[in-house]
Order: structure tokens, then sequence, then C-alpha cells
């Protein structure tokens, strides 16, 4: 079982430097949507016993992470005809170096932390930094707005696997992390349904700097 | 009867319910209230006397802290007298002076700050918990601010109003900082006698309240504010600021020692030090000035200095436990606040009805106006005469008690000295010429000689309602000059209740014989007449011409050749030129037939306009490089939270 | 009684003498005959007998001038003991009266020069207040070493006691003093090296120049009451410098109308062998004369420590 | 009673939704409000109400929190009808819905006595107010609200993640997990310290993001200068106070766990670092509704100070919420009025409005004395009760900082707002409609009177309440 589990949590942790280091949005965003599938079976591989509730945060997670959000967000780049990332703050190689020291620095720091007794085989929680960590390189190196969305995203993978944890303790703690999902889904779709998504997912966040000192 | 003293703070506030028309009969209505609420108010303080005890109204308070407590003791009443007199007559004055009618944008306004700045005035001084003190003081703050910007489309007011602003909320935020630590102290917000709190608290809360109540009366490098805003606001109200107003500062000072336990010597050697730079310093910026009403008010930061003087004296006294240097001491400056209200108005009152007259407040365009305002002029004799302490009027008394305990401490006798503090009476006597020499300028600018500029064809004499509040000022000052005594016994009750004397047997009538200033004075007024008298008897048979000027020799003199107010301080400045480092504009003059040049001297406030705005300027012009940070991408926002995080984490962790 | 009776006399007709003596010894150090010792006198009469000639500028206060001067000057010439004996008023704090009664006549008389429009007179006017700024804290300082000696703040007994407690260890403070003093002295009466009387350049002058227009009895008054100052200052300062007295008491009338005349001839030698000052210069003079107060205050207080 | 005050506004704003007539849909608003208030005050009087099931429960910080954020939305209500009838030319459906689906979401925050409810409130309240910050529909209203979300969701996830710290700390320490506010409370003291400090950085930060700490604060200029002055004033008086209510409760469970010396560093930090950040930005601001955000950022610091002085300061805390929520509304709905009548919010058009709107002028100068801490209105009592605080504790050094940077701010916020209220207007500006008005200018006298009132007299049922807050933060019975 723990084997599995970190397996795919070393999954998630390449996929995380695969998503900082390249420059199609498309491609980052299925590997968000990718990340999503596998989140969402991990709450079946650390709780213990399948009951209802995690088989429905199962249901829940892969069907916001994996389906609904990058659908949307397939959907708006399609409206917006961008493609790549053209020229983040920092480049695509510095960021994926970045992104390893964050995740190397994740690996030693949990290392440190005390944690109840059957949490220290897993990689639970230096996946949970390090994606988090990813996530936040990723809002603050790109310009798309898109991208930053995307961004956000990971963060927010990286907390749903620190959810894990509380998993078996209070199982529906953990759908507070999927409501954040929702909460992402509905303001992307609501920027949508207002039409401006042309202005929106074109947006490159280096135009919207008119509000300022 | 205190009720009756609140009653007067409620009708000096209303007087602006009472009226919105645009007629001149809401002001007067105003003004009959204000008269109204000083008559109760006086007729309180008179009841007061004839009570046993010491009034005291205590209401609780639905605030955390504090009571509605207040108390008229002798002190407040000192400084009470002043505050139900001045404004009042300034009120009256007012009428004609800013005339609703000619003042529509902003009469009303004015009219409501002034009653609600004379009633805050009055609640301040009978306040005796820190709260209740703390708000009326700032209710008289704003309304003063409100009240001196009355005129806020000029660009000038405004910034003189801003000045005054910021150094009053800085003396307000020194005064909150005094009155916390207060309270730690004490473990109470009233203001009851502290005598067993520590020396270093005590001390803590002397500069504090130094400070907090130097910004409002102007002690020397805290002034800044005073000039412009005494200038540039109506003249009634510039009367009521710097007679009134300023000495509110006063008041906070000598109501904070009077409760804090006096040990030690430096307290009285600060605030000596500090009057005297005062002093000289403000009467040397007042001689450099050409504007009327900066001079009258840097001549009232010099008359703060005075005051200070004597505070100081009275606070070494208290260290050294000599009771003729306390009864001296703070006896004259209690006095001199007096005298100062009383003069400082009149001059005021009078600086109006000149620029009422001459429409310009530059004494070097003035001239020749006692001619057509004989008794403007005769009046502001009284008052320039008084202010510069010269026998036979009021400032000679309380100067004279002053100086008196200035000599006594030189040890005179057996007595043990503090000679060092008798110095203090040299910077006097160069506050005493110099006030002399300025006041000389704007007399002789003002009403002697001829018009320098076109002569000003209406200028006449003010009508009674502005020239009978100058009278009575005038009256006063002739009052308290020839009888000093009948304030002796004030004085004197004052200052036991400031301090308790060791001795009782100890009193201002035993220590200084102000009779022979009485004596003195008539005798000089009857050495006058007799004079006067001989010279008309003399000259009866005589014959008397008309002339011109003689003009020396020079066939063609036009009047712009008279001296100048500025020619007449140039030789002072000069003189004090280190301290009010003038902008001297002076082209070489070269050649037989030199072309025209303009000599110009400008001696700008070497705090305000050499440290203060300066240092303003620099951190406005820098301080907007930090607004880099706030460049609307929203990356970078992000990017903060991440390192804000992250220093929070590691100094969580490491224990910083 | 007598001796008050004595001393208004005095006060009231010796001062026009003491002009006479210094003009006299000046003329004689010039080898010329000069005029006579009374000339003042004369002219003072002369004066007194004429009309007035008013510019159309004036107001009351140019009358006030002289009025208040005389007044002032006479009233503190009350307030000073002459030789041995008690001034007829004297009162604790009456050093800061005679002072002020200064100050008083000043503000007065530079109000009367500005009355009459005159540059000139405006010029002399701002000479005048200027150079009291610097003289008054000279005179005060002087005061204070006075009453330090004397722990009193009664000019009779101040001064008296100067004399009588004239100890080797007094002496330097003393003498500071009455240097000091001697240059006050000359300011606040107008004579070279600081003002010259009897220049005829407007430019140059303090004193005369503020009263160029007053004529008739206003100027013979003028001219009086400053000859007045003259003697009022002269006698305090006689009281530092000369510390002698007579056994029997009524020859010290004698011996102070002797010392106030040699005082006239001093100042007379004086004005002979100096020059007057550059006006620039004469804050200087002023400044030292404040030092020497100053110094022997500060010498006194160590004495005293 | 917690699901009347709840579902209420929900309802309300169903129907509001469904209304067609712009011109009746934001009397919805006042109807809702008068309700919303009654309720406040009903339950306030009947302590026996205060529980409503073991996740609601209103308690007595919540109490203060509640009144503030009813009553601030009682008068904006009616501001707010008075407001739309100058936009007639928009759609109000969005707003109105909002504004009331805001109300009944802050009433969930007050009520939740479960961590994890009042995270989802709080998250919610990010999604209704964002329409309210479009409401304007330009270039500039895009931006903002993009900028709030992202910043402001960054903070939210924060916020999740120290939700689930907190949770860890119990179940790391072998309790049973729980995010009940009273069963954490009580288990304070035994929760895995390293989790806890962890947990309460980034609430912290997660929350302070909300409320606009610095350096989380760089949202709020820019929403602030863009949303109409009523949403600014439900902002800076409602929503912070609701975020200020997520940080007192993480607070309380430090203090259970006696880690008051950890956090009040911390707090003493992040709070003068606030001011200083507000008052540093505010010289020379040429916005004056962007300074209204510095002020706003300003006060948060001040109460985060509060916290962190704790004890005797925490009175003057609970005080400042009140104050500052009732100046905030003064502050900015008197600013919208000017906005509205010069069109424009830079000082260099904006000069005179105390010409141009007597009554709107006077009340933002009085509102600005008021904000800066000037006797008598009531922000100075709280502030000075902080002052006391750190004095009484023997924070001299704090003390000194904060009278500081008070008068920093006081400075720059001065310059600004007497340059907008003094003086004459240009003639370049333009002549708009607005004149003060009964619904809009009413509400801000009120809010006016209200603080003045706090400053000389406070009502006992009031100061009784702060009392029970105080008791209650600091887990006395």
């Amino acid at each position: 079982m723990t084997n599995l589990l970190n397996t795919i949590l070393v999954t998630i942790l390449v996929m995380n430097l695969f998503a900082l280091g390249t420059s199609r949005i498309l491609a980052v965003t299925r590997v968000v949507a990718a990340q999503g599938v596998l989140l969402g079976f991990i709450p079946l591989l650390v709780h213990k016993s399948l009951v209802m509730p995690v088989l429905l945060m199962a249901a829940a997670a892969i069907s916001i992470k994996a389906i609904l959000i990058p659908s949307i967000i397939v959907r708006a780049l399609r409206d917006a005809q961008i493609k790549h990332e053209v020229k983040p703050l920092i480049g695509f190689l510095p960021s994926i170096i970045l992104g390893a020291i964050a995740t190397a620095f994740a690996l030693l720091f949990a290392g440190q932390l005390p944690l109840a007794g059957n949490h220290y085989d897993t990689l639970l929680v230096p996946t949970a930094i390090a994606t988090v960590l990813v996530g936040f390189i990723q809002l603050v190196t790109r310009y798309k707005a898109i991208s930053q969305v995307i961004g956000y995203l990971i963060l927010e993978n990286g907390i749903f696997i620190f959810s894990m944890l509380l998993v078996e303790a209070m199982p529906l703690i953990v759908e507070m992390g999927v409501m954040l999902d929702l909460f992402v889904g509905i303001f992307v779709t609501c920027i949508i349904i207002n039409h401006i998504n042309q202005a929106f997912s074109s947006m490159d966040t280096r135009e919207l700097v008119s509000l300022k000192e | 009867m205190i009720l009756a003293a609140i009653a007067v703070l409620g009708f000096s506030g209303l007087p602006v319910f009472l009226f919105s028309l645009r007629s001149a009969m809401g002001q007067r209505l105003a003004a009959v209230c204000m008269v109204l609420g000083s008559v109760i108010g006086l007729a309180g303080i008179a009841a007061s006397f004839y009570e046993a005890v010491v009034p005291t109204l205590c209401l609780p308070w639905f605030l955390p802290w504090g009571q509605f407590v207040i108390t008229i003791d002798i002190i407040s009443v000192l400084f009470l007298v002043p505050v139900f007199i001045i404004p009042v007559f300034g009120s009256i004055y007012g009428l004609r002076y800013w005339k609703q009618s000619e003042h529509l944008e902003n009469g009303r306004r004015l009219v409501f700050f002034y009653g609600a700045l004379a009633g805050s005035m009055a609640l301040v001084v009978v306040a005796r918990d820190a709260v209740l003190f703390l708000i009326a003081w700032e209710i008289m703050a704003i309304a003063a601010y409100f009240a001196a910007t009355a005129e806020d489309d000029n660009p000038d007011v405004c910034r003189a109003g801003w000045v005054y602003l910021i150094a009053t909320h800085i003396g307000t935020l020194c005064l909150i900082a005094m009155f916390a630590l207060w309270l730690h102290a004490t473990g109470s917000f009233a203001l009851n006698s502290a005598q067993g709190i520590s020396a270093g608290a005590a001390g803590t809360i002397f500069v504090l309240s130094l400070i907090g109540f130097g910004f409002k009366a102007g002690i020397m490098p805290l002034h800044v504010w005073l000039p412009g805003a005494h200038a540039n606001a109506p003249s009634h109200v510039s009367a009521v600021m710097s007679a009134v107003m300023l000495k509110m500062g006063v008041y906070g000072l000598i109501r904070m020692t009077a409760l804090l336990p006096v040990t030690a010597a430096w307290w009285g050697c600060v605030v000596l030090i500090a009057g005297a730079i005062t002093g000289v310093a403000g009467i040397a910026f007042a001689i450099s000035q050409n504007d009327i009403k900066r001079m009258l008010a840097y001549s009232s930061i010099e008359n703060i200095g005075i005051i200070m003087i004597g505070l100081g004296l009275a606070l070494l006294g208290r260290s050294q436990n000599q009771p003729e240097w306390i009864l001296l001491g703070l006896g004259g400056s209690l006095l001199h606040v007096w005298n100062h209200s009383l003069f400082k108005s009149l001059l005021f009152f009078n600086a109006g009805a000149i620029i009422h007259a001459s429409h310009t407040r530059n004494i070097d365009q003035m001239g020749g106006l006692a001619k057509q305002m004989p008794w403007s002029m005769a009046l502001f004799v009284v008052g320039a005469v008084a202010i510069c302490a010269l026998p036979p009027l009021n400032g000679f008394a309380s100067e004279w008690l002053i100086y008196s305990g200035l000599f006594h401490t030189l040890g005179l006798g057996d007595g043990p000295g503090f000679p060092v503090a008798a110095i203090a009476a040299v910077p006097l006597a160069i506050i005493g010429a110099l006030a002399v020499a300025c006041f000389v300028k704007i007399f002789g600018t003002v009403f002697l000689g001829t018009a320098r500029c076109e002569p000003v064809n209406d200028a006449h004499d003010p009508s009674a309602s502005m020239i009978v509040p100058m009278a009575a000022m005038a009256m006063g000052c002739v009052c308290i000059g020839l009888f000093p005594m009948i304030a002796a016994s004030w004085l004197d009750s004052a200052v036991k209740l400031w301090v308790s004397l060791p001795e009782q047997t100890v009193s201002l009538t035993t220590v200084v014989r102000l009779g022979w200033i009485t004596k003195m004075n008539l005798a000089f007024i009857v050495l006058v007449a007799i004079i006067a008298f001989a010279l008309k008897k003399l000259v009866r048979t005589k014959v008397i011409s008309e002339a011109g000027t003689w003009d020396c020799g020079y066939a063609q003199p036009v009047t712009r050749i008279q001296y100048t107010g500025s020619s007449f301080g140039q030789i002072l400045v000069n003189l004090f030129a280190f301290i009010l480092w003038p902008k001297i504009h002076f082209p070489a003059i070269r050649g037989l037939f030199p072309r025209v040049a303009h000599f110009k001297i400008i001696v700008p406030d070497t705090v305000l306009d050499r440290l203060v705005l300066p240092l303003f300027k620099t951190a406005g012009r820098n301080l907007p490089w930090l607004r880099v940070l706030q460049q609307g991408q929203t990356h970078l926002y992000v990017l903060y939270i991440l390192v804000i995080l992250i220093i929070l984490l590691i100094c969580g962790t490491i224990g910083v | 009684m007598t001796d008050t009776i004595i001393h208004i006399f005095l006060l009231l007709t010796l001062p026009p003498l003491l002009l006479g003596v210094i003009n006299k010894t000046k003329a004689l150090f010039a080898g010329r005959k000069g005029p006579p010792v009374l000339q003042l006198y004369y002219d003072i009469i002369k004066l007194m007998r004429k009309g007035m000639v008013l510019s159309r500028t004036t107001t009351w206060v140019f009358i006030a001038g002289p009025v208040v001067t005389l007044a002032a000057v006479v009233l503190a010439g009350m307030l000073i003991p002459i030789g041995q004996f008690d001034a007829p008023i004297a009162f604790a704090g009456d050093l800061i009266f005679f002072a002020y009664l200064f100050g008083l006549a000043r503000f007065f008389t530079t109000a009367a020069a500005l009355d009459t429009g005159s540059s000139f007179e405006g010029m002399g006017a701002a000479r005048e207040v200027t150079f009291a700024c610097l003289s008054e804290p000279a005179l005060f300082f002087a005061l204070l070493v006075l009453a330090k000696i004397s722990g009193s703040l009664k000019l009779t007994t101040m001064l008296h006691s100067s004399t009588s407690a004239f100890s080797v260890a007094m002496a330097a403070p003393l003498v500071l003093v009455s240097i000091g003093l001697f240059i006050v002295l000359l300011t606040e009466t107008c004579r070279i090296p600081v003002d010259d009387p009897n220049t005829h350049l407007e430019l140059t002058m303090i004193h005369e120049v503020m009263v160029l227009d007053h004529s008739g009895p206003l100027f013979g008054i003028i001219l009086y009451s400053a000859a007045m100052k003259l003697f009022v200052l002269g006698t305090v300062l006689l009281h530092i410098i000369t510390p002698f007295q007579m056994n029997r008491m009524w020859l010290n009338w004698p011996l102070f109308i002797v010392e106030i005349l040699g005082l006239a001839i001093v100042i007379g030698v004086v004005e002979s062998v100096m020059a007057r000052l550059r006006m620039r210069h004469i804050p200087y003079l002023l400044v030292s004369a404040l030092l020497f107060c100053g110094f022997s205050f500060i010498l006194l207080m160590r004495y005293y420590k | 009673m917690a699901y009347v005050m709840i579902f209420f506004p929900l309802v309300m704003a169903a129907i509001a939704a469904a209304v067609p007539s712009n011109r009746l849909r934001p009397w919805l608003l006042p109807v809702t409000a008068v309700v919303h208030f009654a309720t406040t005050v009903f339950v306030l009087i009947r302590p026996d109400l205060m529980v409503t099931a073991k996740w609601l429960i209103l308690d007595p910080p919540g109490r203060i929190v509640l009144l503030v954020v009813s009553t601030l939305f009682l008068f904006c209500s009616f501001y707010t009808v008075g407001y739309l009838q100058y936009r007639m030319e928009r759609s109000n459906r969005v707003f109105c819905a909002c504004l009331l689906g805001f109300l009944g979401i802050m009433s969930i925050v007050v009520w939740s006595h479960h961590l994890g409810l009042m995270w989802v409130a709080i998250e919610a309240t990010t999604l209704c107010t964002a329409p309210l910050i479009y409401f304007n529909r330009t270039q500039h209203s895009i931006e903002a609200t993009w900028k709030y979300l992202m910043v402001g969701s960054v903070g939210i996830a924060l916020a999740l993640l120290g939700t689930f710290f907190l949770a860890y700390a119990s179940l790391q320490a072998g309790l049973e997990s729980t995010l009940v506010f009273e069963d954490v409370l009580q288990d304070a003291a035994l929760l895995s310290k390293p989790w806890l400090h962890a947990a309460f950085i980034l609430l912290l930060v997660g929350y302070g993001t909300k409320m606009g700490l610095a350096p989380m604060h760089t949202w709020k200029p820019e929403v602030y200068g863009e949303v109409p002055g009523v949403v600014g004033a439900i902002f800076a008086g409602g929503v912070t106070s609701c975020a200020f209510l997520a940080i007192m409760r993480i607070y309380q469970i430090c203090l259970a766990a006696g880690e008051y010396a950890y956090i009040s560093r911390m707090l003493l930090f992040m709070g003068l670092f606030s001011m200083a950040v507000a008052g540093l930005f505010m010289v020379s601001q040429r916005d004056f509704k962007r300074m209204l955000a510095y002020s706003s950022i300003e006060h948060m610091g001040i109460l985060v100070l509060g916290l962190g002085i704790g004890g005797p300061a925490l009175f003057g805390t609970m005080l400042h919420i009140v104050t500052n929520g009732m100046t905030k509304g003064v502050l900015f709905l008197s600013a919208g009025n000017i906005h509205r009548a010069y069109g424009s919010k830079s000082t260099e058009i904006v000069c005179g409005a105390m010409r141009r709107l007597p009554l709107s002028g006077s009340l933002f100068l009085a509102g600005f004395l008021a904000i800066t801490g000037s006797p008598p209105f009531g922000p100075f009592i709280s502030e000075f009760a902080i002052l006391n605080g750190a004095f009484s504790d023997g924070r001299f050094v704090t003390a000194g900082l904060f009278l500081l940077l008070l008068l920093v701010v006081f400075i720059g916020m001065g310059a600004t707002v007497l340059k907008v209220v003094q003086g004459r207007a240009p003639k370049q500006v333009q002549n708009t409609p607005y004149r003060d008005g009964l619904l809009t200018a009413a509400p801000v006298v009120i809010f006016m009177g209200i603080v003045l009132l706090l400053g000389l007299y406070i009502p006992a049922p009031l100061s009784g309440m702060l009392n029970d807050a105080v008791r209650f933060l600091e887990g006395r019975p």
C-alpha cells in the first residue's frame, strides 16, 4: 500500500517539475488534470476501508480537479487562441531548478517535522510542501493569467495532499479542499460567462498594472 | 455654582444654532450669547469664592475610564478670567470686523468655531480628569484650526493651518502618551496630586508635558505653527489664540507641575533656558518681520518665553525649597499671563483695524495712519508700552516680579543661591530692549510719518464696536499697571495651591512691595502731567508755526525715502543673524550712475523654513520611491505573501 | 529732609554744568578757549523763551517724546543715592524700575523721531534702539554684580555697599564692572566714541539726529534731560569708582560735586583723545562692555563659591 | 435565530436575482437589513438564543462583530438605494443579490464555531464580493477584481492549509481530531506545539490577507480605489472585521495553549509593520480613495497590535472593531459622495469639497479627524485604551512606535484630506448632477453621530459586551 502511495506521490513530484518546465499551457493543463486523477486515488489508498465519504471524496476530486476545471481552462485557451507562456519572469530551466531545490528542501524539511506514528513512512508531507512551493513558483514567475490560475491549482493540489493526513481522523474536512477547487471553478466560470474571457484568458498580467501607486 | 460655569460652556458653543440667516442677526445673537455666557461664568467664579471648600463636580461617565470631574480652584480661576473676558470682546469686535454679510461663505462657520473655542478652553481649565481634559483640549485645538482657517480658499491660510494642525497633533500625541504614563504611574486618570510617584516617572511625565504643552504655548523650537497661523487667521481669532489659547499650554504645564513632585533642579533649569531662548529668539524674529500680524505672533512667543522664565524660576524654587523664588516666579508668570492676554488682544484687535484700513499686512506699505486713525493709534501706544514692559503699564508689573525673583536667586544676604539662574535676568533685559525696538518699529512705521505707498484715503478709525473692545483691554492694562496689588491675593493663593509652602506666613505681599509700583507709576504720571502743563503754559504765548519736516538739505524728498520698517530693523537683524539667518538679496552697486537695484531681506522662520519644511519636502520626495513596491503586478503581490510566510516561519522556528 | 531737598536741587540744577565742563575740557585740549562753562544754561533758557516749529506730519507723539523723557529721567534721578546720602525714594526692586525708566524714555524719543517721517531721524532711532539692546544686558549684569555684593535689591543699599565693601577680593569684579558701566554711560549719553554730539553730518549721528526737528522749548527739554541723564548715570558710576567719604556728613555734598565734575573732565578727556568709532564697530564696543560685566559676574560667583 | 440571520438574506438574495425592476430591487436591501438588524438586537438582548447548534454559537467577540456588521449594513443599505438611483443606467441585479448574499454569509462567519465552517464562509465572502468590485465594468475594475481574487485566494489557500495544520496538531498529539472551536480550545494545552505554531502563522498570513495586513495588503488599495463607496465601507468595516474574528479565534487557541509569548511578537510585528506601510504609502497620496484603503490597512494593524499587546489592551481592541467600522462607514460613504460629485478621485481635480458638498465635505473631514484618533471621537477612546494597555504592560517602545506611526498617518492622510476639502474647485471640474440627498447623506450623518457618541459615552450594554469579549478571549469565565 505504502509503496503504491509513494509511487504516486513521486509521480506527482515529477509532474510538478514538468509543469514548471514547459511553455505550452495546454500541456501544463493536462499535467494538472493528470495530477487531479492521481490525487483522486490517494484517499482510497490512505484510508484503510472504503467507506462512503471516502469514495465520494475521490469521485469529487477526480471530477472537479481532473475534468471540470481543466476543461474550462482548455475552453478558455481555445477561445483566446493562446498556446505558449512566452517569456516567464525567469526562464524555464531556472524554474525547474528552483522547483527541484524546493522539492529537495521539502524532503529534508519534512524529515524534521514531528509526525503522527504512521505518517513517517509515506511521502505525503514532503510532497505536499513541495507541491505548494511549486505552485507558488508557478504563480510568481508566470505572466499569463491562465498560467497563474494553473499555478494556483498546483498549490491547492499540495494542500489537498496534506489533507490526506487527516482523512482517517476527519474525513469530512477533506471536502474543504474540494470546496477550494469549487471556488476556483466558480470564479473562472463566472469570468467566462461574463463574456470577458477574451480579455481575460489572453490576458497578460503585465498589462494589468494600470492600478498602482 | 459650577453649574453656572458649565452653562457658560454650553452657551458659548451654542450661538451657531441660534441663527441660520444671512443677516447680521445671527451674529449679534451669538455675541449676545457670548456676553451672557461670560457674565454667568464670571458670576460663577465670584460665587466660587464664597464657598468654603473648592467647588468640585463629579459625575460618573460611561467611558471605560475617567469621570466627568470639574473643579474650580484658584489656578483655574486665574486662567478662566481671560477665557471669559477676551473672547467676548473678540466677538463684539467680530461683529464689524467679520461681518456676516461680507463673508457669506465662512461667517457662520467662524462664529460657531469661535464659540466652541471659547467654551472648550473653559472646559480645559476646569477639567480634572485626563480623558475629559484631552477631549476638551482637542476640541479646542480643532476649533481653533477651523476658526483660523476661515479663509480656506487662500493657499497661504491652508498651508499655515496645516502646519498648525500637524503641530497641535504632535502635541496632543505627547499629551496622550503623558496621560497614559500618568495612568501607569498613579493608577488613575484623576488629576490629583501625585507626590508619591518615582522620580523617573515624574521626570518623563514632565518632559512629555513640556513638549506637549510647549507645542501649544509656542516654546521656541516647537513654535513653528504659531506665526503662520496667527498671521493668517482673522484678527479677533488671532487675538483669542494668542491671548488665551497659548495660555492653555502654560496652564497645562503649571497644572502638571503642581501635581508632580518637583525634586530635581534640572526641571527648573530646562524651563528657564527654554524660556530665555524662546524670549530672545521670539522677539528677534519679531523685529525681522514685515507682516504686522507675524510680528505680533512672534512677540507672543517672546511673552511665552517670559512666562516660562518665571515658571522655571518657580520650579527651581521648589526643588531648592525657596518660597520667595516660587512666589515671585510663579506669581510673575501668572500675572504676565493676564497681562499678555490684555495687551496682546488689544494689539491684535488694533492690527485688525489697521489691516481693514490699509488693506495690507505689510507694514512697509503703511505709514502716517495716525492722522486718520487717532483713536487706534492712542490705543496702540498703550498696548505697545505695556507689551514692552515699560512702566507705568501692566507689563512692567509682572516682569518686575520675575526680575525680583531672578535677583533673589543670587542668594541675597545669607540665603542660599542658585546664581546661574540669575543670569536669566540678562536675557530678560535683552528681551526688554528688543521689544522696545520691535514695537517702536511697528508703531513708527504704521502710524507715524507719512504714507509710503498710495495713501489710503478711506482709512479711518473703526466703528465703536471695534474701538470699545480695544479700549476695554487698554483700561485693563492701565488698571493692572497702576494697581497690581489687586491681583496679588489671587496670585498668592494660586501659588500656595501650586505648592504647599513650608511657612504659610510667606506671601507675595510680604516678599515684595507692590505698593511701590503704584506709587512710582502715579508719581511718573504726575510728573509727566506737570511737565506737560508747564510746557503748555510756556508756549501759550509763543508762536507755533507749522512747516515741513526738515529735509536735511535734500531738495525733493518723497515719502518713499522714509525709513521703512525693514531698514529700521536691519542693524538688529544683522546683529542677530546667527539666529535669524536672513536671506539677503543685495545687488552690487557699481559705477557713477547705477541702474535701478532692489534690496530685499527676508527672514524665514529658522526652525520651520530651514529645518522642518525641508525635512518634510525631502520625505515627500523620497518616500514615493517606496511605491515601486506596489507596481500593480499580481505575481509580485503573491511573492510578498510567500516571503512574509517564510520570514515568519523562520523567525518562529529560531525564536527571534 | 534737608538731604532730599539738596538731592532734588542738585539733580535739577547741576547737570548742564557737566556738559559745560566737558566742552571746556575738550576746548582746552583742542587749544581753544571754548564756550563758557555755563553755556548750556544760557542755551536752555534761550530756547525756553522761543516759539516752536512743528512739522506737518507730526502728532502728539512728537511732543510726548521730550516730555516723557524728562519725566523719566527726573524720576530715575530720584532713585539713586547721591554721594553718601540715601536716595529720596528707595524700595526693593527699584533697580529694575530705574533701568526700565530709560527704556520708556527711549520708546518715546524714538517714536517722536519717527513721527517726523524723516529718513535721517528714522536712522537715528534705529541705531538708538539697536545699541540699547546691547547696553541693557551689560547694565543688568552690572546690577547683578552689585546686588550680589550688597545682598540687596535697593539701589541705595547696593550703591553704598559697593563703596563700603571695597575689599581686595571685590576689586577685580568691581573694576570690570566700572569699565563696563563707563561704556554704557558713554552709549546712553551719546558721547564719543559711540556718538558725537557735535557732529553736523546727519548720517553719522545717533541721538542728535533724532531730535533734528525739535525746536524751541521742546529742544530745550531735550538738552536738559540729556544732561540730566549724564548726571544720573555718572552718579551711579561714581559710587563704584570713588569709594571715598568724609568724616563730616555734610562735607560729602561738596565731595560729590567735585567727584562728578571730575568725571565730566574724564569724559571730556576721553572725548578729546578718541575718535568716534565707525558705526559698524560700535556693537563690538558694546559687546565688550557686556563681556566685562559678564566676566565680573562670573568672577564674583567664583569668589562666593 | 442563526438560521434566520443566515437564510433570510440568502433568500432575499435569490428574490433580488428574480425581481425584474431595476428601480424596486434596491429596496430589498433596507428591508433585509432592518430585519437582520432587528434579529441581531433581539439576539443580543436574549442571551439564551445564542446557541443554535454545536457549530453555530454566538460568542462574545462574535456578538461585537455581528453588531458592527449589522449596523454597518443597515445604514449602508439605505445609502445604496440612494446611490443606485444615480446608477440607473446599469443593471443592479447582481449587485443587490451579491450584497444580500454577502450579508448572509457574513452571518455564518460570525455564528460559526467550527473552524472549517468558518473557513468555508470566509471563502464564500470572497466569491460574493468579487462581483461587487466588478460593478463598474471598466478595465480598471476587471483588474481590481482579478487582483482581489488572485491575492485573496492565495490567502484563503494558506488559511486552509493552516486549518489543516491545526487539525493535524491535535492528531499528532494523539487527541481526537476536531475543528469544533470549543473542543479545540479545551484541548489547546495538549496540542502539538510545532504544528500549532505553523498553523498560527499560516492562519495569520491567510486571514491577514483577507484583513489586509501588510505585506498581504496589496489588493486593498487597488480594490478600494475602484469600488463604489458603499462597497468600500462594507469591505473596510465588515469583511475585515470578519477576518479579524477568525484571527481572534486562533489567537484564543494559542492563548489557551500558553503560547502567548510566541504569537504576541508576531502580532506586534505585523501590526506595527502594517501601520508603517500604511503611513509611508499615504505620503503624497493623490487618490483619496486609495488613501482610505491605506487607512484601513493601518487600522487592521492597530487591531492586530492590540491583540499582540494582549491583556490590558484587549478592551481597546474590541472597542476598536466597533469604532473603526463606524468611522470607515463615514469616510467611505462621504468619499463616495465626493467622488460622485466630482467624477474624479484625484486631489488634483477634487478641491473645495466643503463648498461643493458642504455636508459630505465636512463629514469627510470629521471622519478624518475621528479615524486619526482625535478626541472626542470613538477611535480616540479605543486607540487610547490600546496605548494604555501597552503602557501598563511596560511595552514603552511599542507604545512609542505606535504613537509615532499614528503621527505619520495623520500627516500623510491629512495632507490629502485637506486638499480635497479645502480651497476652491478648479474651473475645469465637470458639473455632475450629484447633490447630497437624504438617502446618501443621512446614513453618513448617523455614522458620524455614532462615532461621536462612542467618543463621549459608551453605553453600558456595549461596554458589557466588550468586557465579556475580553474575558472570553482571555479564557476567563
